[in-house]
């Protein structure tokens, strides 16, 4: 019973860490403009078809693999960044000053644009990841079994969360971030480009998500040009759950969420695993309205 | 303050001609007044006369359509708010404005982006000793104080970046009678200082004690300028803005 | 006391650690004109908040009538009768005034939402005298000229009023301003007084907070000054203009020019302010 | 003469888009064939293909335009769900549909104008649990998504394996699409079966079975029809070894010459295989609805159906078959085979067929 | 051009047209005859998001529930029980606006992003319980296939083009309960709620029955375009109630316009009636669509077609 205990707790921990990475892209842009980036998910799937470009073209050249592996990471981060970068040179910066639902739109025909350009580069079809990318390596301990890619999915996770956490949190950049956040105009006012806090925000967070989409790539080998939607819900709900705009709650609901759909396909009804994801998150909503970390900012009336 | 680089001749700031619109609105229309360096300019005007639409085009918050502001002789007009605030000028907008989420101590920490953090360090010690409540609260977010608390918050920040040029507007709105002073006897200290001051106030009286000069701005346009003497005395400005004395012999400030 | 229109006993109200308000009582008679005052953060609003449902007190009792509206729902406070305008001004912006001021006449409204729907004949005779009954309205308050106008074009002032409007219209029993004259010039807020006084000779009670004394003093029958939250004293404008713990907190000693010019290295009145009492 | 418009209603996006655009090529193949021998009775045949993401929906609404686009026969689709929320639709229009989809419900509602190209899922779940049988499997947890096909599947094997007296220890469904089920397959790991039965799709068959090997599970994958497809080699990556596949052969393990000279044509104009078995059935659905018409000369409905029906014997690209009253395919031999590390397939049951 | 659109808002103009639409059976052809129904249909579905979304700005992104509740009761109904269709109609409306009022009630309360992201969850969750055969009736991931056509005073409505003229007056009904809220108490109300909830609290305003009772219309209505859809389709399934038609009903109100009906019809025709007119570019649909929406967003902010500015001006 334990082993299978640990065993789920494997299980849910890989997929925490890769919501709570992609989750990390959707709090970044909701804390400063308040946008539910709904082209976010792509962002991170279009990251793991560079990656497989990167994977597929090295794969002849003798270079050792793990040093491909880490060069398809890099490329992927760097070539989602500009991608989200221009993403928001095109598609949200026009909309800054407009109806906040505007730009939501303006996000999802984004999304449609990244999720059919991605079809319509590398076809309708699933692709599938080279496997022997990585040394088949694993351990067991108390019954459950772990491989590398899981190791490398938790650890890549945790320690770029840390980072991010603390350049938010206990930099000078990062606290104009958040000021910008809350009042763009004031922020000026104080000498902070808003404009390029923004642009960072757009960089930091894709290039994030396409180290998590590239981690789905590499965990489950196969990658759809759809898929975007699927993994940014999950981590959108995650970023919701931990109290959006929040950065240690984006890590936390990550973790949380990958926890419970384990537990809860294992040993509740792996058919009804996501209904009972939503039921928690709704359940959540109405007991604590700003998610777990969010601090609820009464509005002074 | 008073360096020599700066030549005697250069005005501090001068705007010349400013037309700017909100859409079909058009907000100032040719307006034109100077700052000379140490001076306390005020900017009377009814509401919505553009007192803080002026303010938000010097500090490069707003575009102009047409016009100038010029800023210790460079053109400044279609330059960034962020770069205005390193050329020296600091703007406390109406509203306070102040980073709700953030603490007080951030709130500071930020008025002081721009300088390096040893100097900001200097000029937060004065401001604390300037505002002490603010010391008192500096771990709290600043959403929660008080609307005084707040101004008292907007105007230290202002002056974290050490300013040449500090533009109030309404400092005083929604004060306490009491507060409204301590905020008036804070400006003289700061003036004492050698600071420049463009200040917007709906408290006429006040102001124009504190001012050097003043300008009257009227739907867009400016209809009066001249010393703040001469319009304290002034029977237009008495009619309008200085109500007070004549309308209410009962009011609270002729009280003992 | 039993004629008291409103009735607050010992209400409080904490936000984490802070007692925003506390242990406050006063009460507002029928056709009174009381005055709220008090430090900035004093909880002057807070208290409105309270008297008017957007918060619910942690403690003590409203009576409205001799009935106990404690922690009542807004709407259900604003159906016994109490209105509010807001410190900053919540104006339905994008659409007329004659729409914003509709919105009072809210619970003065009969048709039937299915009534709507379906436009039968009594619904659109009704929404036909409604629309009358507010340019009334608008031509007393001399609103008329701009009641088709969208209220985001008109200036702070006329906002105001347009605020002060769509909460008469309601038939308010007892009226709350908060800070009706902030952002006035002497002008406006002369006009301000005036209207004041008109609605309380209609036997509407205001309760109103104001930092301007040329308005509260001029108005006021009664007077309630509070101070971290806890009433410091009560009484006539006149009783209160000379109370020392209100000039104390609030009211600050009248300086003449000399003082004020006075270089002072750290203001004596912020210290005590900050020092708490 | 006017051109004759045959319709293909097929996944061409969606999960199973390699699947869809297989059919809709075989279909373009065999047409230009045909146009190039001077069309079916004189008149040129004309393709319309509409894209039915495999979802019922979207088939609907395809059956709707492929109607009004007056074709004469449609040929899909690829899943049992598309093709039963179409087939109302064309019977009520008097358009021939012929699918590879198994599900029996597909001939049960006596549409006249429905046409099955594969052997159904009764069929199939016996082999199935004969299989289990022969091979002395004794515990067996069964896995399926919600699909009508593959859920219809998964309870015909579970009920025929409980006949054998074999042990069904839990049945568990799965989200296709959804990717992660190492949830699932830790909890039926903890019940030890000796095989874990997947009824669903190859995109989801491959990576079962790749995540039962991470996990370390003893178990034996055995798949249904839907698994071959030469994705799932791919996607279950090192772990495809050993998988078993049931269906009837594989396009590769045809031996007839006809199919091998489709084969090489199929490979000679659009450069790849058939990702599986299911272009060759829709083809040769096709080819006998061509067939028929210019046996009898015409492509009234009236005349066609009926004899559609009388269909014997066909010399199909798989085998030769009938077509009965109802419309079901019949005689079509299952084989079980292995996936062996290349991703080619070793036919290992029945003994008759193995492969030497 | 001002003065063309002045002209389409003006209802007769509106009536004139929708007069004509009546005659697209007789102009052109079947293909023609099936789009335009499904543009009846999801005009209904589109206005009905609007009273939700655009009228009482609530961001409901799951509203494909409440048009697949009202198509699965007329589904099962007809199918399982054999009702005639025209008899389903009363209880798809209905249930669906139950089902709308009782999921809505205790989330109105919800600010409007995390609104969002429960009717998300909503979404999800009902596509689940189709998906998982709930009570063996809605026949699990692939629906119901084989739903009947209505019969009006005995005679089978059998035709495409009969059920075009039902789905069409149906359209038209739909059309002037939206225009007649707009002008009544029950509108003016949503939108002092969406402006300013708190403002129109402390008028008397029970902001919260008012949502609700938005939710419950717009769900009703939701639930007559479904029961419509069913029978238009002969078929029902999760597929066509998924989550991502919810955003495409959310995105054809702020592509349209919000409270606008002329822009969200017009959403509608752009976002579900180019699609079937154009699918030989199938492939290059959605993304061609996804650069649309962008550009739409970033030069009309507003919509297309927005409300008219201070509609209730002229009494
Ligand atoms: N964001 C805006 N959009 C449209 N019009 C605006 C905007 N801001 C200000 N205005 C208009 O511009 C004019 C000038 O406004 P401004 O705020 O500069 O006046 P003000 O003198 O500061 O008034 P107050 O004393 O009320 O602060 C007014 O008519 C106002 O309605
Ligand atoms: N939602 C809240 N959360 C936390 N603290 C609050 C909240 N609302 C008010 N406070 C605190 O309660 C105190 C009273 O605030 P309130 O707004 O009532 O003051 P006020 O008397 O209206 O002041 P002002 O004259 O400046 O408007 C302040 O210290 C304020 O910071
Ligand atoms: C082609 C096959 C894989 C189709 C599958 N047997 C179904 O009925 O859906
Ligand atoms: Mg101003
Ligand atoms: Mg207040």
């Amino acid at each position: 019973m334990l082993g299978i205990v640990l065993q789920q707790l494997v299980n849910g921990l890989t997929v925490g860490g890769i919501y709570a990475l992609i989750a990390l892209g959707y709090t970044m842009v909701y804390g400063v403009l308040r946008l539910i980036n709904f082209a976010h998910g792509d962002l991170c799937i279009f990251g793991a078809y560079i990656g497989l470009v990167a994977l597929g073209s090295g794969a002849g050249s003798g270079q050792s693999h793990l040093l491909l592996v880490g060069a398809a990471f890099i490329l992927a981060a760097v070539v989602v960044a500009a991608a989200g970068l221009a993403l928001e040179f095109t598609a949200y910066r026009p909309l800054r000053k407009a109806d906040r639902l505007s730009a939501v739109v303006s996000a999802l025909g984004a999304s449609l644009f990244i999720e059919n350009g991605i079809m319509l580069l590398w076809g309708p079809q699933l692709k599938v990841f080279p496997s022997n990318l990585l040394p088949a390596m694993h351990w067991t301990f108390g019954g459950a079994r772990i491989d590398l890619v899981q190791v490398l999915i938790m650890l890549g996770s945790a320690v770029l969360m840390a980072v991010l956490y603390w350049f938010v949190h206990h930099t000078r950049y990062g606290t104009a971030m958040r000021a910008a956040a809350s009042d763009q105009d004031a922020a000026r006012l104080m000498g902070i480009n808003v404009n390029r806090v923004i642009s960072s925000v757009f960089i930091i967070g894709p290039a994030i998500g396409a180290v998590g989409g590239l981690f789905i790539g590499l965990y489950y080998r196969q990658v759809y040009f759809t898929m975007g939607w699927t993994y940014g819900l999950n981590a959108f709900i995650a970023a919701i759950i931990g109290g959006i705009g929040n950065i240690p709650g984006a890590m936390l609901g990550g973790v949380l969420l990958g926890l419970f759909n384990a537990f809860a396909a294992g040993f509740l009804s792996s058919s009804w695993q996501e209904a009972i994801t939503f039921a928690l998150l709704i359940g959540i909503l109405l007991v604590r309205p700003s998610g777990l970390l969010g601090e609820r900012v009464a509005e002074k009336v | 303050m008073s360096d020599g680089s700066v030549g005697h001749s250069m005005r501090l700031l001068e705007v010349e001609n400013l037309d700017v619109r909100y859409g079909q609105i058009q907000a100032l229309k040719g307006v034109s007044l100077r700052v000379e360096e140490g001076e306390i300019v005020t900017l009377l005007g009814a509401n919505g006369a553009g007192k803080t639409t002026l303010m938000r085009t010097i500090s490069g918050l707003l575009r102009p359509r047409a016009g100038h502001v010029r800023f210790r002789g460079e053109d400044i007009t279609r330059v960034g708010a962020d770069r205005i605030v390193r050329l020296g000028i600091s703007h406390a907008p109406e509203g306070r404005r102040v980073f709700p989420t953030l603490t007080v101590a951030e709130n500071l920490m930020l008025g002081g982006y721009t300088r390096a953090p040893a100097e900001a360090a200097q000029s937060l010690k004065q401001v604390l000793l300037m505002f002490p409540r603010l010391e008192e609260r500096s771990r709290q977010l600043a959403g929660t104080l008080s609307g005084g608390e707040q101004q008292m918050l907007a105007i230290g920040r202002a002056l974290m970046a050490k300013p040449r040029l500090l533009l109030l507007d309404e400092p005083s709105l929604g004060l306490a009678p009491i507060i409204v002073r301590d905020i008036f006897r804070a400006l003289r200290q700061i003036r004492q200082q050698g600071m420049t001051l463009l200040l917007v106030e709906q408290n006429a009286r006040m102001a124009l004690k504190l001012a050097d000069r003043g300008y009257v701005l009227e739907t867009g346009h400016i209809a009066l300028q001249a010393s703040a003497r001469e319009l304290l005395e002034s029977p237009e400005v008495q009619a309008t803005y200085l109500g007070r004395e004549t309308s209410s012999a009962d009011g609270a400030r002729q009280q003992p | 006391m039993s004629d008291a229109l409103l009735r607050l006993d010992g209400v409080g109200i904490r936000f984490g650690g802070l007692q925003a308000v506390g242990d406050l009582s006063f009460s507002v008679r029928q056709g009174q004109v009381v005055g709220l005052i008090g430090p900035n953060g004093a909880g002057k609003t807070t208290a409105f908040n309270l008297i008017t449902g957007v918060y619910r007190p942690s403690e003590g009792r409203i009576e409205l009538d001799g009935r106990d509206i404690t922690g009542w729902a807004p709407h259900r406070i604003a159906r016994a009768g109490i209105f509010r305008t807001f410190q900053t001004i919540r104006l339905f912006y994008g659409q007329t005034v004659l729409v914003n001021v509709l919105a009072g006449l809210h619970l003065q409204t009969r048709q039937h939402w299915w009534q709507g729907l379906l436009g039968t004949p009594f619904q659109r005779r009704e929404e036909v005298e409604l629309r009358a009954k507010v340019r009334e309205l608008l031509a007393r308050l001399e609103l008329d000229t701009v009641a088709d106008e969208d209220v985001a074009s008109l200036p702070y002032g006329l906002q105001r009023r347009v605020e002060l409007a769509r909460a008469l219209i309601a038939k308010p029993r007892l009226l709350i301003l908060d800070e009706p004259a902030a952002g006035l010039n002497d002008q406006e807020s002369a006009a301000l007084n005036r209207t004041i006084l008109a609605v309380r000779d209609q036997g509407i009670s205001v309760l109103l907070v104001e930092h301007d004394m040329n308005v509260v003093m001029n108005v006021t029958d009664n007077i309630v000054c509070i101070n971290f939250g806890r009433k410091i004293a009560e009484g006539t404008p006149e009783h209160i203009r000379n109370h020392p713990q209100v000039i104390e907190a609030y009211l600050g000693k009248d300086d003449d020019e000399d003082d004020v010019q006075a270089p002072v290295s750290r203001p004596a009145h912020l210290a005590a302010g900050g020092g708490g009492a | 003469a006017s051109p004759i418009k045959i319709g293909v209603q097929a996944p061409i996006t969606g999960q199973y888009a390699n699947e869809g655009q297989g059919i809709a090529d075989a279909v373009k193949l065999l047409v230009k064939q045909t146009n190039a021998k001077g069309g079916l009775l004189g008149h040129p045949l004309e393709v319309k293909v509409c894209d039915d993401q495999g979802e019922a929906a979207a088939a609907a609404i395809c059956a709707r335009q492929l109607v009004n686009d007056g074709v004469l026969a449609v040929i899909g689709s690829y899943t049992s769900g598309a093709a039963l929320a179409a087939e109302p639709i064309y019977a009520r229009a008097n358009v021939i549909q012929t699918s590879d989809g198994t599900s029996d419900e597909l001939t049960q509602r006596n549409y006249k104008t429905f046409f099955r190209n594969a052997p159904p899922n009764s069929a199939e779940a016996l082999f199935t649990a004969g299989y289990f049988k022969a091979m002395g499997d004794k515990r067996i947890a069964v896995v399926t998504d919600h699909s009508s096909f593959a859920t219809g599947l998964a309870d015909a094997v579970v009920a025929d394996a409980k006949k054998d007296g074999i042990d069904v220890l839990d049945k568990a469904y799965i989200n296709a699409g959804s990717q992660n089920y190492t949830p699932v397959l830790t909890k039926l790991n903890a019940l030890h079966p000796q095989v874990v039965y997947f009824s669903g799709y190859y995109t989801d068959g491959g990576l079962i079975k790749a995540q039962m090997a991470q996990l370390g599970m003893k178990a034996k994958f055995v798949g249904g029809d839907a698994n071959q497809n030469v994705a799932f080699a791919k996607i279950a990556g090192n772990a495809a070894a050993g998988a078993v596949i049931i269906n009837v052969p594989a396009p590769q393990d045809l031996p007839y010459p006809a199919a091998k000279e489709f084969l090489t044509q199929f490979k000679a104009a659009y450069g790849h295989e058939p990702p599986s078995i299911f272009t060759l059935t829709n083809a040769d659905g096709f080819r006998a609805i061509l067939d028929t018409a210019e046996k009898i000369k015409s492509v009234e409905p009236a005349k066609l159906i009926p004899a559609l029906h009388a269909l014997k014997n066909f010399e199909g690209l798989t085998g030769t078959f009938s077509w009965n009253a109802v419309g079901e395919r019949t005689g079509s031999p299952y084989v079980a085979f292995e996936v062996m590390s290349n991703g080619g397939y070793k036919i290992t049951y029945p003994p008759e067929a193995v492969t030497k | 051009m001002k003065r063309i659109l002045a002209l389409l808002r003006n209802p007769w103009v509106g009536a004139a047209i929708w007069v004509l639409g009546l005659a697209v059976p007789f102009g052109l052809d079947q293909t023609w005859v099936f789009i335009a129904s499904l543009f009846a249909v999801y005009a209904i579905v589109a206005l009905s998001q609007d009273i939700v979304l655009g009228r009482a700005g609530m961001f409901d992104m799951g509203h494909a529930v409440y048009f697949g509740v009202g198509a699965y009761v007329t589904a099962v109904l007809n199918t399982q029980f054999n009702w005639p269709i025209l008899a389903t109609w009363p209880l798809a409306v209905l249930l669906a606006a139950f089902v709308g009022a009782l999921l809505a009630a205790p989330i109105v309360k919800l600010r409007g992003d995390y609104l969002l992201v429960a009717t998300i969850g909503f979404n999800a969750i009902f596509i689940l319980a189709l998906d998982n055969n709930v009570a063996h009736l809605t026949g699990g991931a692939d629906g119901i296939f084989g739903i009947g056509v209505p019969s009006l005073f005995g005679w089978q409505l059998a035709s495409q083009n009969a059920q075009f003229w039902l789905d069409w007056l149906a359209f038209a009904a739909v059309l002037l309960l939206v225009r007649n809220l707009d002008r009544s108490h029950l509108g003016r109300t949503l939108f002092y709620i969406k402006h300013d909830q708190l403002a129109a609290t402390t008028m008397g305003v029970d902001a919260r029955a008012y949502r609700v009772l938005a939710y419950a219309l717009g769900a009703g209505l939701a639930g007559f375009g479904g029961t419509l859809f069913a029978t238009l389709m002969a078929a029902v399934s999760p597929g066509a109630f998924v989550f991502t038609e919810s955003v495409t009903l959310f995105a054809i109100v702020l592509v349209g316009g919000q409270g606008s009906i002329p822009g969200v019809l017009l959403g509608t025709v752009l976002m579900f009636v180019v699609p079937q007119a154009f699918r030989s570019f199938a492939q290059y649909r959605y993304f061609v669509f996804g650069i649309a929406m962008v550009v739409v967003m970033v030069l009309r902010p507003q919509g297309i077609w927005p409300r008219a500015q201070r509609q209730e001006a002229k009494e």
